[in-house]
């Protein structure tokens, strides 16, 4: 009960912030390279009866044409990689690009398997990156509303590759 | 017509030799009948001849012998022996039916519909329905028969009969025409057993139910 | 003189045919003699149209309407002679007959042809009877020409079923004498003289012998019921014999039948006749259909054919009027057609070497021109435009509805069912994929210009009746439609 | 000049180029392209000395009247009468006939080697004259005989491509049913010599009041069976959807576009004309067939996806079109509306022509992409618009034009038609009023169905990706085949934006077969371009219509580019798949478009639905290996009316022939003596 407060403060800046730079909605799709499905399990809980992200403005999408962040967990697989490269392709500008845990970042407990490319930043470009193993949905909001202040700062800064 | 009492016998004995016909059972018995109703024919012409004696009538009864009462009975026997064929094969009707479909046959001739040609000889109009009837008879007698042989004497028959009601209708041709008749019927009868031979070369019987291969 | 010089020819070269053992003599002559036939029937059409009635002896009677079918017969028997040859040599080289058969054949045709050319021609009703009779008889062996039980069977029924036929006729026959010999004619009485007496002829006695007449030239002429040997005799007989039966001697039996009719008009009245020609019409024209919907043998399938066209013919004359001109100008171009589609016919035999339809398929690929005549004439035969059947049948359909309503609209409904049934089978024999072992009769290309010259021959009359033809149809139109 | 254009020696030119064709094709036999070449520029300078005489007829408004009568023939005559409906119907026929020889030019050339093109060559024109000759005769048996030379030069067409034992049996089922169709014809000209005494179509018309009433409907329904087989009303339409497909598609093109119309012709020349006055029962009769061809017609159409027979079934849609026209014309003559009357009647003439401009542009378009893919079934196209755009565009365009969405024609005609249904609706007592209101709303379903199934011909054909290997390899149409199709399609356009003149000039043709003075004028066209039905009750203005249709679009582009989106930047990446590769598999099938459809509408079309799955292991089930779903749609008529009939007479004939000629000598014999003996009996009756 102590941390509702925080989840609500945390909260209303996302969506402050949602509402200036997305006109009150920002539309995620996250893709799924291979990841063994813990940060998927954070990522549900998201929009659980509990953090209900979406209240604040933020709605998980099916297809990277509606999206205007990509959210990318696993450490890349080589049989997701073109995948993955064509949903970035099919994600239209301005995009953000978020690695979600540690996997995604650098291939994490992974890394070096025959099997995966060791993080997305391999394939494509990353804005943003959020560690943990797997990051807790609080930590996740935390750092998307680090990233939403950041991209205030800097709104020129993508549009690029 | 000056023996009165000669036609009625002779038309009578046409008549019902038509009937034995349907009911012989050797195919000799078909033919000696055939020849005894040529010989009334015969005898017919000769009454006709009596009354009115034409060189070219004689020749009509002369012929008319050679043809009919000599040729025609010879060629069917002989056709007989040689084939093997003594009996004469069964008939669709039996006995009685067969004589039961006659009786109305002649009942048919006797009544008003033959009236007008019966009335043509006023004088003999019995015997000239008797004349239709063996006529009647003999297409019966072609309906009825399942044998070849007795399909032919049935349409011999059918000409003498119709000869016979032409002789005593009063409906004589020109013996000319008469001879060219006699002709054909002649013609006619060997070709007729040319054709049973045949007819027994390739089926072996003279039954015509076996020619039934020729449908739709 | 011309009708006996023809004759005469025709039976100097039956008589050449069989003496003479080599084949090209009797084919030879026989062309010869069909050709100077069909020389003379022109002439004497011309003659007949200008001059009227042709009598040149006692005997001899060639009215408009006989020096129509005389021409008729002669056109198809000289068609039927020339096509004769090359098929004959052709079914010679597959063993089908042996090469002795030609002489047979073409003593037998020719013998056939001066009867039918005499039948129609004789001045006396018996003398016309003998001479139809006659034609059975040398038909008969032409029919069962190629010795198998089948056309033996075949013969066998033509045989007997024709004869009883006739005889009944030679009956009817008798009793239209009943008032003539009375009247002390004696004898040689023609069918001038017989007209003349028409009016004195008992009602009674004419309407019965009209029956027996029309039953017994009937079976000729192949009216149904009594219409059974057709299909038989039509498919068993070698082609050109088919052509000649159906082409020639059909016509000569109907004429005989109408000029009977045309006695019995002028003494009870048109309606008797009228009424019995259109049941055995419509009898014919139904059976013909619904025979023909389900044949499974195209040649049988023209016996169906000619009964159909019978039936329209005993409408025409049934219905009279434009009908009469109408079932004429039907007499004309069912010859032509249908000994065209016999010769035809009888190519797709040689080339598929069966009659039964299921054997026969995409004749448009095997022998292409025969499949394109055989398709023409069907569709000639069927009366559909511009082929001149079209017209007649118009013609009959329109004569009658007035006053036949009923009749008239099932003849109508009947021959489009024998369209329907007739291009159900053509349809198979053109189309599909050819059986093995048909070959092209690679060809002898007399096996083809009989048929293109009938069909052009029809197309012509189509369109255009020489003034001759027309004068001579017109003119028989008068005599015999009261 | 223009009485020179308007002689009949233009009429017996065109006929002589057409009969040059046709017999020089005959004989140029050996060289198949030679053959071609020879046809087709033949039959293209028939086809504009036609076009021209035509016209000029109409431009000066004479009537040509000749008859040669026949020496040999009694009743025969070979008699023209030209007056502004059969030139009206010369014209629609040359346009057709002018555009598809073009076509066939190019289309002909993959008959070679295959088929004999001389003869193609030889009853193409023979066809052609065929037509010609049919709309401009007016002797019963000269009428006849030309229009079974039409049916028999179109059945030969039909069976052109005989390799096929399906159009053998489609032309088989055409000539039957044509033939049935000319036996009915031919009763009614019977029926009328019979009470008229002539053949001649003036003749008749004068003796009218004459025949007796029940004559005349007999009449009516015999011609109404025989001209509507040929037309393609539903139930005698059964041979179209079979033998449209199976002819050569700039065959097909003119039997859809015109040679349907003939029987539309002699439906108006009939009824409107020479069998007048006649009862309302007859127009009510017309509507109600109109009404179930035109829905029945497309919703077969939904239904299909062999794509000639889709087109085919539209035909018989727009003929319901145009009969309701006729129909309606018929209704407001017999209850003395003769404005009105006309007003129905320019529509069905405009349709009439319109629709032989896009269908045959339609068949023209089908005929390319079938040249192009070699098969005839929809779900083996897609993607085709990216290898053959011009054959897309055109048949895009023809699809509009069908639909009936503006500017094109199609859309003009139809609203004329629904302009006549209203003022139907308006004027007449209360049946007439709710007969009126039902076929209006028949008419809507009709329209909203037709855009429905274009929607899905045109997407399934042209749009998404190729579903077989053959399409893949499509290739566009040569350029004589592209030439032919666009003069067609630029028509569409043309004839849409300049309907309002076109409509007062049909209107004219209209006032003069139904003798209709000019104060029965209920269309007006006001400052050239504004049509007006009724002293204003509708307005269209098609030049106006067509620059909005234009304009909005452009307008609404010229915004979003320069206003709204200034900066944006296009990129053009690949389709957005999901991670999975695309193929041909995922997209909609024409089958599956008409799927909800066919459902709705089960009652009447009577589909088959069938599931089949197949198991990995039979004996326990539990994994399928395919599963198929066959969703197929009968003609009804074809299985409940036309199969039991035949099969009927069938059975009738074996049982006649095997019960008469059993071969049994003996029963032959019996036939003879039992007629003998029945008409022995009855002599006393006769």
């Amino acid at each position: 009960m102590q941390q509702l407060p925080e989840l609500e403060v945390i909260g209303s800046a996302l969506q402050d912030n949602v509402r200036r730079l997305f006109k009150g909605s920002l539309a995620i799709r996250q893709i799924d390279t291979g990841s063994d499905n813990a940060t998927e399990q954070e990522l549900a809980a998201l929009t659980n009866a509990y953090y209900d992200i979406e209240r604040f403005g933020i709605h998980f999408v099916p297809s990277p044409r509606h999206a205007d962040m990509l959210l990318v967990t696993g450490p890349v697989t080589r049989n997701m990689a073109e995948a993955l490269k064509r949903a970035y392709d099919a994600t239209p500008h301005p995009k953000l690009v978020v690695a979600v845990g540690d996997d995604a970042i650098d291939g994490g407990i992974y890394k070096g398997s025959y099997a995966v490319l060791d993080g997305v930043s391999q394939v494509i470009p990353v804005d943003y990156q959020i560690a943990g193993d797997p990051p807790s949905p609080l930590v996740i909001m935390q750092s998307l509303l680090a990233i939403l202040d950041g991209a205030k700062k800097a709104p020129k800064q993508k549009g690029q590759s | 017509m000056n023996s009165p009492l000669l036609v009625p016998i002779l038309i009578t004995v046409i008549y019902l030799t038509s009937i034995y016909m349907h009911l012989a059972k050797k195919n000799n018995g078909v033919a000696g009948l055939y020849a005894l109703q040529s010989v009334a024919l015969v005898l017919l012409f000769v009454s006709s001849f009596l009354a009115n004696p034409t060189v070219l009538l004689f020749l009509v009864i002369v012929v008319s012998i050679i043809v009919k009462v000599i040729l025609a009975p010879r060629f069917f026997n002989r056709l007989v022996t040689r084939h093997k064929v003594k009996f004469t094969v069964s008939s669709y009707a039996n006995t009685p039916v067969t004589l039961i479909v006659i009786m109305f046959i002649t009942a048919f001739v006797n009544s008003d519909v033959f009236l007008p040609i019966t009335d043509l000889s006023a004088s003999n109009s019995t015997y000239v329905a008797l004349a239709i009837a063996a006529m009647l008879v003999s297409i019966f007698l072609m309906v009825n028969r399942k044998s070849a042989l007795s399909q032919i004497v049935g349409v011999l028959s059918l000409e003498n009969s119709i000869v016979a009601f032409g002789i005593i209708a009063g409906l004589e041709q020109s013996a000319l025409l008469q001879l060219g008749t006699l002709f054909d019927i002649f013609v006619w009868m060997l070709v007729a057993t040319v054709f049973v031979s045949m007819v027994y070369r390739h089926t072996g019987s003279l039954v015509v139910t076996t020619m039934r291969h020729l449908k739709d | 003189m011309i009708i006996y010089i023809v004759v005469g020819g025709l039976l100097t070269a039956s008589l050449l045919s069989l003496l003479f053992k080599n084949r090209v003599v009797g084919a030879a002559a026989s062309i010869i003699a069909h050709g100077l036939g069909l020389i003379g029937a022109v002439a004497l059409c011309l003659r007949v149209a200008s001059d009227g009635d042709y009598i040149p002896s006692l005997f001899t009677l060639v009215d408009p309407l006989s020096a129509l079918t005389v021409l008729i017969i002669s056109i198809v028997g000289l068609a039927a002679s020339v096509y004769a040859a090359p098929y004959l040599d052709r079914e010679v080289s597959k063993g089908i007959i042996g090469p002795k058969r030609f002489r047979q054949y073409f003593g037998l045709v020719n013998l056939f042809m001066a009867c039918m050319l005499l039948s129609v021609t004789a001045a006396h009703p018996i003398a016309a009877w003998i001479f139809l009779e006659a034609t059975t008889l040398s038909t008969a062996f032409l029919i069962s020409f190629y010795d198998r039980p089948s056309t033996i069977e075949a013969a066998w029924k033509y045989l007997i079923i024709n004869s009883t036929g006739l005889l009944l006729g030679f009956f009817g026959a008798l009793l239209f004498f009943s008032a003539t010999s009375r009247s002390g004619l004696d004898g040689f009485v023609t069918w001038q003289s017989l007209l003349q007496q028409a009016q004195s002829i008992d009602p009674g006695v004419v309407k019965v012998a009209f029956v027996f007449v029309l039953v017994g030239f009937g079976t000729k002429v192949g009216l149904a019921p009594m219409h059974a040997w057709k299909p038989d005799a039509y498919s068993k007989s070698p082609a050109p014999v088919g052509a000649l039966l159906s082409g020639a001697l059909l016509p000569v039996a109907l004429v005989t039948i109408l000029k009977f009719k045309v006695i019995t008009d002028t003494a009870v009245g048109g309606a008797f006749s009228s009424h019995l020609l259109m049941v055995l019409g419509v009898l014919s024209l139904l059976i013909a259909a619904f025979s023909i919907l389900t044949i499974r043998n195209y040649k049988r399938m023209m016996g169906y054919s000619s009964i159909e066209h019978a039936g329209l013919m005993a409408l025409g004359f049934a219905f009279g009027g434009l009908g009469a001109f109408a079932a004429i100008l039907h007499l004309i171009y069912h010859s032509l057609i249908k000994a065209g589609l016999f010769f035809t016919a009888g190519n797709l035999r040689l080339s598929f070497h069966s009659a039964k339809i299921k054997n026969v398929s995409g004749a448009l690929k095997v022998v292409p021109v025969t499949a394109g005549l055989f398709m023409l004439l069907f569709l000639a035969a069927t009366g559909l435009p511009p082929f001149g059947i079209f017209m007649s049948e118009l013609y009959i359909f329109g004569a009658g509805l007035k006053q036949y309503p009923i009749v008239t609209i099932v003849a109508l409904l009947a021959v489009a069912l024998v369209f329907v049934g007739f291009f159900r089978q053509v349809s198979a024999v053109l189309f599909g994929d050819p059986p093995e072992g048909a070959q092209d009769a690679k060809s002898n290309k007399w096996l083809l210009i009989p048929p293109i010259v009938l069909l052009s021959l029809v197309l012509v009359f189509s369109f255009y009746l020489p003034p001759p033809l027309l004068d001579l149809i017109n003119e028989a139109v008068r005599r015999y439609d009261l | 000049m223009m009485s020179a254009l308007a002689s009949p020696t233009m009429l017996i030119a065109a006929m002589a180029l057409f009969g040059i064709g046709g017999v020089g094709a005959v004989l140029l036999r050996k060289s198949d392209r030679l053959a071609n070449y020879w046809s087709s520029a033949f039959a293209l300078f028939g086809s504009v000395t036609a076009l021209v005489f035509a016209v000029s007829m109409l431009a000066s408004g004479q009537t040509f009247v000749a008859q040669t009568t026949s020496d040999s023939f009694p009743l025969l005559s070979f008699a023209l009468n030209i007056d502004r409906l059969a030139a009206f119907f010369l014209v629609t026929i040359s346009i057709v006939t002018f555009f598809c020889s073009l076509y066939g030019i190019g289309y002909i050339k993959q008959y070679y080697g295959r088929y004999n093109i001389g003869y193609l060559g030889f009853l193409y024109n023979l066809f052609i004259v065929a037509m010609l000759l049919v709309v401009t005769s007016s002797n019963g048996i000269f009428f006849l005989i030309v229009w079974e030379i039409m049916s028999l030069a179109s059945y030969f067409l039909v069976a052109y491509d005989r390799h096929d034992p399906e159009n053998v049996k489609a032309g088989f089922l055409y000539l039957v049913m044509t033939h049935i169709g000319t036996a009915f014809i031919l009763l009614a000209f019977i029926l009328l010599y019979v009470h008229t005494g002539s053949f001649d179509f003036t003749v008749i018309q004068a003796a009218m009041p004459t025949v007796p009433a029940h004559i005349k409907d007999s009449v009516f329904l015999l011609a109404l069976i025989g001209f509507g087989v040929k037309a393609g009303i539903i139930p005698l339409h059964i041979w179209l959807p079979a033998a449209h497909p199976a002819a050569p598609s700039h065959v097909s093109a003119i039997m859809s576009g015109v040679m349907i119309k003939t029987g539309i012709y002699m439906m108006i020349r009939l009824f409107l004309d020479v069998l007048q006055p006649a009862p309302l029962w007859w127009g009510i009769v017309v509507l109600v067939i109109a009404v179930a061809s035109c829905v029945l017609g497309v919703l077969y159409a939904l239904t299909e996806h062999d794509i000639k027979r889709l087109l085919a079934y539209h035909s018989i849609e727009n003929i319901g079109i145009i009969l309701l026209g006729v129909g309606s014309a018929l209704v407001f003559s017999a209850l003395g509306m003769s404005g009105l009357a006309v007003l129905a009647l320019t529509a069905a003439l405009f349709h009439t022509l319109n629709h032989a401009i896009f269908k045959s542009l339609l068949f023209l378009s089908a005929g390319s992409v079938i040249h192009a893919t070699g098969t005839r079934n929809m779900e083996k196209y897609g993607g085709l618009i990216k290898l053959m755009p011009a054959t897309g565009l055109f048949f895009l365009v023809g699809s509009i034009a069908i639909s009936a969405l503006p500017p094109l024609n199609g859309f003009f005609s139809e609203w004329l038609t629904f302009q006549a249904l209203f003022q139907g609706i308006a004027q007449t007592d209360f049946y007439i009023k709710w007969l009126f209101i039902g076929v209006t709303a028949a008419l809507a379903l009709t329209s909203g169905l037709a855009v429905a199934c274009f929607v899905k011909a045109f997407g399934v054909t042209f749009l998404a990706r190729p579903r077989s290997q053959r399409a893949e390899k499509a290739h566009e149409a040569s350029a004589v085949m592209i030439a032919g199709m666009a003069g067609l399609a630029v028509l569409c356009v043309a004839v849409g934006v300049g309907s309002s003149w076109i409509i007062a000039q049909l209107q004219t043709i209209a006032q003069g077969v139904l003798s209709a003075g000019d104060h029965a004028t209920l269309v007006t066209v006001t400052s050239g371009h504004i049509l007006s039905i009724a002293e204003g009750f509708a307005t269209v203005s098609a030049p106006l219509l067509s620059l909005l249709l234009i304009a909005v679009p452009l307008v609404v582009w010229t915004i979003t580019r320069f206003g709204i989106n200034r900066s944006q930047r296009v990129t053009t990446g690949r389709t957005w798949d999901g991670g999975t590769d695309l193929t041909s598999r995922m997209e909609i099938t024409s089958t599956g478009f008409a799927r909800s459809i066919i459902l709705i509408f089960r009652g009447l079309l009577k589909p088959s639905l069938q599931h089949s799955v197949e198991y990995e292991d039979a004996a326990s089930r539990l994994i399928p290996r395919s599963r198929s779903v066959t969703l197929s749609v009968q003609d009804v008529y074809r299985r409940y009316l036309y199969r039991p009939v035949f099969i009927g007479f069938i059975h009738l004939s074996h049982w006649i022939k095997n019960g008469i000629q059993n071969g049994n000598i003996n029963a032959y014999i019996l036939y003879i003596l039992v007629v003998l003996l029945v008409m022995l009996g009855l002599v006393g009756v006769w």
